[in-house]
């Protein structure tokens, strides 16, 4: 049919079109506040990071140790066995280097997101952070890394508790 | 195809004001082991699909069904949202095991409604951006304008409409999972203060968390695992036009047409003299008279009357709410249909406790989705 | 009883572009407008209608399925919005299916709209809202870090070159260059253009990704008594598929999506294909990004672990190839309105297998396609597989 | 139901926010029907010939057949109150110090929904007339608020 039409519907604006007021439109912003209940697992997952650790969640049936931790086993449905402290260095898993924020503005030194999978827990299991203290042309997957937190007395409960991982020198 | 559809397993878990002990995760987890545990069937190895009903604004997390499958063992398996009540999600798994590619599937909806902290805000954000919100008004209108037109167009007065908060509110003091439970009289709902006037503020239903899972099997799969069965006898749902500016005002046209196509299926003429039992909308208290009219089980300006004279209480003609209704056991966002339903289930099964309500063979859950929208769904169940 | 047969009859899709001035409503009202007009019905022949839009965000609207419905023909009529992220566009049709296959219904209206420009002053920013909120958004992460961050896993693990990658932008923003609604086809873009565009999250380049877009797309299903009655060329939908994996993405491998697997061989057997590659003759991937359309070919079993690039480099997937991938020009091309994105390739499907895509026209008469949708936090797959 | 036992120093909630500002355009029937309210003062439909349905405020399309609407009507500035209530609350929910009357004014097959004004809540009826109160030209910019309120006949 595509080769039977003409003409499709659809019209398209550019910015200048609204800065010069030739269409009319308006604004508006949500306020949206939530305060999410933590829970069991990750009440206990933010608990344990104000004191330096990273907990993850073991699952004896499934013989697996996941983070962050959860009460739940996602893989056999029953709930999991124990909580377990977990080391905070870890193995890069995969990572980026980043020129945008969220908000997409454009910055010169890039931010490296990565995935860390943690030592202690199962292959493959790790959780998003920041890598720093690196030059980015020297970040490699397989690249063993360790937290840096903040000062105790700077410490929340947190994820950015751990300001970012940086790569553990080889002796 | 497979024609006939049972619900075999339901669970739920809440309902209270605040739920601060679990994440929604973790209150998910619980109704739904409750649910698997009542089917019978472990979700991992039998339960073939998964529906879920939720609204990323009432989550605060866009493409919220991301965090759907962990908590109901649907990981790694055909799950997909419906951003509707938990009724269009049973219709959903209904037609799913009708097409005779699932024998097992699984809905879920929940609230944690006290995790919102601006709800009237989010519930605004609903409102036409071009036309409506630039007023800048609380959703409440919307019920208010509609109140008034159906008490005007049907001769339906206030002490009709707050006759149904009397009866649910009391209807709740036997549920022991309703947290809203009250013994109150016409003059406390009358006296408490105004929403949007006519709409009193104990007119409407406050929220609360909770989760509701239920399990439904094709004919055979039913049969086999349990002795109780409730079979899908009809599954409707419609709605009106969304804006507001051509909806019609005083009625539930979207109740009217979602029953039309249940009772079609269910192949019932005459609702009041084939269902048992009813749970309808009313998360304020004029939609259940506004139902139950729509509904066909009276004629318009009479179920303000029927109420009144108790033709709607648990021991006579038509109980209604016996659970307690949205105003007994709390308005839970998008999981309000699943609740009535529930009610119907336990009814049906005779497993409601000192509620039973005698001889009841069909029953109907009806939901609405809240302020502004103009649409819901009917169900029909039967044992 | 068998299986209800259901086939697509009638499709419409507005224009993608940056930025509409249709309201999210009349976009989806335009496409609906045109599917009914293809197939000369009206809205008396329409039982049911169902939705696809992602999140809410974008429109800027709470309850948006509710917004959206007078727009998408629903006034009236038992309609329902579903839900799978960015798998959304391939999955409405599926809902659509099982409505019809239900026996409940025998003509159904499927829509899918996405009004990206609402989101202002950027569409990438809403996007910060899908990561768990209380684990990942305190990282202030965007989309383009784990789509970088997968795309860097899939390199590593296979050893797989950028220049392999950019073989599929250059491919498909060609293919676009004769799409009459594409916002981004070029007829003369080369490796090289793909190679130097500006970097954003390393290995991700400006020409790696699709373009932030507005747009609708609807398509008409109906029964097979009532497709027979419609159009002498009725295009069955033969199989579907669709699987969700856990939420919990860091926790998996990302080199390969084992959930487009499972949801190509839900539909595989659906439809009984034993040998896809042999049985599907147009395939229609997911490419928000060059490597994503990779990814799902390997998925989807149409090229091994890893060697998917080589049905670029040998010319398979070309229009005249032996199994065309994406001839619409993809999302990478026409544009990508998230789930009008991917019910456009359903409608891609519907005029190829009619043999009326014009100038996209896949030669040799192709008689089966597939076309499949990725979403969520890198876990759904959604799979339909349509056939003359 | 969990095996687990909570570390008793969590935190109960997590707090944060959706992050969601948009702009909306008007669309082709909002772009004619503001600028002829801006502009002229006038209240435009859109007539349906195969539905014999008026759409007011104007759509380009109507929601029951889905045809092309281009018969624009002029409705008039005045319209009958179908239904009103007096909004106690605010839109964060803390109550109004003084009710607003809320109506929803009848033009055509549809209407508009609006503040009224110059009247007391104990004037107010179902089926009264009313009209728009336009703010004056230079203040306009397009907008359901181009409209101050509506006032009785």
């Amino acid at each position: 049919m595509t080769a039977n039409i003409k003409e499709f519907p659809g019209i398209s604006l550019n910015e200048q079109d609204f800065a010069d007021g030739k269409i009319l439109y308006n604004f508006d912003k949500l306020n949206g506040l939530y305060a999410w209940d933590t829970g069991i697992g990750i009440g206990s997952y933010l608990a344990s990071l104000k004191n330096g650790v990273i907990l993850g969640s073991h699952c004896k049936t499934c013989r697996k140790v996941v983070v962050p931790p959860r009460t739940i086993c996602e893989w056999c449905f029953r709930p999991m066995d124990e909580f377990v402290p977990l080391k905070d260095t870890g193995i890069v898993n995969t990572f980026s280097l980043c020129y945008v924020t969220w908000d997409v503005q454009r910055i010169k030194d890039p931010e490296i997101p990565a995935v860390i999978d943690i030592d202690g827990a199962s292959p493959m299991h790790g959780i998003m952070h920041m890598l720093g203290d690196v030059d980015p042309q020297e970040v490699k997957i397989g690249m063993r890394v360790q937290a840096v937190w903040k000062p105790t007395s700077e410490r929340k409960g947190s994820i950015n508790d751990i300001q970012y991982f940086k790569p553990i020198e080889e002796k | 195809m497979q024609e006939r559809v049972a619900i075999v397993g339901v669970g739920c878990t809440g309902f209270r004001s605040i739920t601060p002990e679990s994440s929604y995760k973790e209150m998910v987890y619980e109704a739904a082991t409750r649910a698997y545990t009542d089917a019978g069937v472990d979700p991992r190895r039998d339960v073939e699909s998964f529906v879920t009903v939720a609204e990323d604004f009432h989550e605060g997390t866009s493409i919220f069904d991301e965090y759907t499958p962990d908590q109901i063992g649907g990981a790694l398996k055909p799950v997909h949202t419906i951003t509707g009540d938990g009724l269009h999600g049973i219709a959903t798994a209904y037609m799913l095991i009708r097409t005779g590619q699932f024998d097992i599937v699984a809905v879920e909806g929940h609230s944690k409604a006290s995790n919102i902290k601006t709800l009237p805000e989010v519930t605004a954000y609903a409102q036409d951006p071009v036309l409506n919100r630039p007023l800048k008004l609380n959703s409440h209108f919307i019920a208010g304008l509609e109140m008034n037109r159906f008490l005007f167009e049907t001769g339906t007065s206030h002490e009709h409409c707050a006759a149904v908060v009397v009866k649910n509110r009391y209807n709740a003091l036997n549920n022991p999972v309703a947290p809203y439970g009250a013994d109150l009289n016409l003059e406390d709902v009358l006296s408490g203060s105004m929403l949007s006037w006519p709409l009193g503020i104990r007119e409407t239903a406050e929220h609360a968390d909770g989760a509701i899972l239920m399990v439904l099997a094709s004919e055979d799969k039913a049969t086999y695992l349990t002795d109780k069965p409730i079979w899908i006898l009809g599954a409707g749902w419609n709605n009106d036009s969304a804006a507001l500016e051509n909806r019609d005002w005083a009625h539930a046209i979207y109740a009217e047409e979602a029953a039309r196509m249940a009772y079609r299926q269910a192949g019932i003429n005459n609702p009041l003299e084939a269902i048992d039992i009813a749970e309808v909308d009313d998360t304020y208290a004029y939609k259940e008279l506004q139902a139950l009219e729509a509904l066909g089980f009276c004629r318009e300006g009479e179920a303000g009357i029927l109420t009144v004279e108790g033709f709607t209480s648990p021991d006579s003609g038509l109980p209604v709410n016996v659970s307690g209704g949205s105003l007994g056991m709390g308005n839970l966002l998008e999981a309000n249909g699943l609740a009535r339903a529930y009610e119907i289930v336990l009814q049906l099964r005779g497993e409601a406790g000192v509620r039973q309500v005698e001889d009841v063979n069909i029953g109907l859950a009806q939901s609405w989705r809240g302020v502004p929208s103009s649409s819901g769904a009917v169900l029909i169940l039967a044992n | 009883m068998g299986m209800r047969k259901v086939a697509v009859v009638g499709a419409g899709m507005t224009k993608f572009v940056r930025r509409a001035q249709e309201t999210p409503k009349e976009l989806s009202w335009e496409a609906a407008h045109m599917a009914l007009e293809s197939c000369e019905m009206t809205m008396d022949d329409i039982e049911a209608v169902c939705l696809g839009t992602a999140p809410d965000a974008f429109d800027g609207i709470h309850m948006n399925g509710e917004y959206l419905s007078d727009g998408a023909g629903a006034w009236r009529k038992p309609y329902m919005r579903s839900y799978v992220g960015g798998g959304t566009g391939v999955f409405v049709p599926i809902q659509g299916w099982y409505h019809i296959a239900s026996g409940l219904f025998d003509v159904v209206m499927v829509v899918a709209e996405e009004k990206m420009s609402s989101y202002y002053p950027h569409a990438q920013a809403a996007f910060l809202t899908i990561f768990d909120h209380t684990t990942e958004r305190p990282l202030k992460p965007n989309l383009l870090w784990i789509f970088a961050m997968e795309m860097n896993r899939y390199m590593t693990t296979y050893g797989i070159s950028k220049a392999d990658i950019a073989q599929v932008a250059v491919l498909h923003k060609r293919n676009a260059a004769d799409h009459p609604c594409a916002l981004l086809g070029d007829a003369d873009i080369t490796l090289d253009d793909i190679l130097k565009s500006e970097v954003l999250a390393w290995p991700v380049q400006r020409l790696d990704v699709s373009p932030v877009s507005d747009g609708a797309v609807a398509v008409i299903l109906a029964a097979e008594h009532v497709a027979k009655r419609i159009t002498d060329k009725p295009v069955w939908i033969e199989g579907v598929g669709w699987h969700l994996d856990t939420g919990y993405w860091t926790n998996r491998d990302l080199a390969y999506p084992r959930y487009v697997e499972y949801a190509a061989r839900m539909a595989y057997d659906m439809a009984g294909i034993k040998e896809p590659r042999k049985e599907i003759h147009i395939v229609e991937p997911y490419d928000p990004f060059d490597y994503k359309a990779l990814h799902h070919l390997e998925g989807l079993q149409l090229a091994e672990r890893g060697k998917a690039p080589e049905l670029y480099s040998d010319g398979t997937a070309s229009r005249t190839g032996n199994m065309p991938v994406c001839p619409s020009g993809g999302l990478l091309g026409v544009g990508n309105p998230i789930a009008a994105a991917g019910l456009m390739k359903i409608a891609e499907l519907f005029w190829q297998l009619r043999g009326e895509a014009g100038a996209r026209q896949v030669p040799g008469q192709p008689r089966r396609g597939l076309a499949q949708a990725w979403g969520d936090l890198m876990q759904v797959g959604t799979v339909v597989i349509m056939g003359r | 139901m969990a095996l687990l036992n909570r570390d008793p120093n969590s935190p109960v909630v997590w707090n944060g926010e959706l992050p969601i500002t948009n702009r909306y355009t008007y669309g082709l029937a909002g772009e004619k029907f503001f600028r002829t309210l801006k502009d002229e003062g006038r209240i435009l439909g859109t007539h349906c010939p195969h539905c014999d349905q008026t759409y007011v405020p104007a759509a380009i399309f109507c929601e029951r057949c889905l045809a092309k609407l281009d018969d624009w009507v002029d409705v008039g500035t005045s319209g009958e109150v179908n239904t009103f209530t007096f909004l106690q609350v605010n839109l964060n929910g803390s109550p109004l110090e003084k009710p607003e009357i809320i109506a929803f004014v009848r033009f055509g097959d549809g209407g508009l929904i609006h503040r009224l004004g110059e009247i007391t809540p104990d004037q107010v009826e179902i089926g009264m007339m009313v009209q728009a109160v336009f703010k004056p030209s230079s203040e306009r910019i397009g907008s359901i608020l181009d409209i101050d309120y509506f006032k009785p006949v």
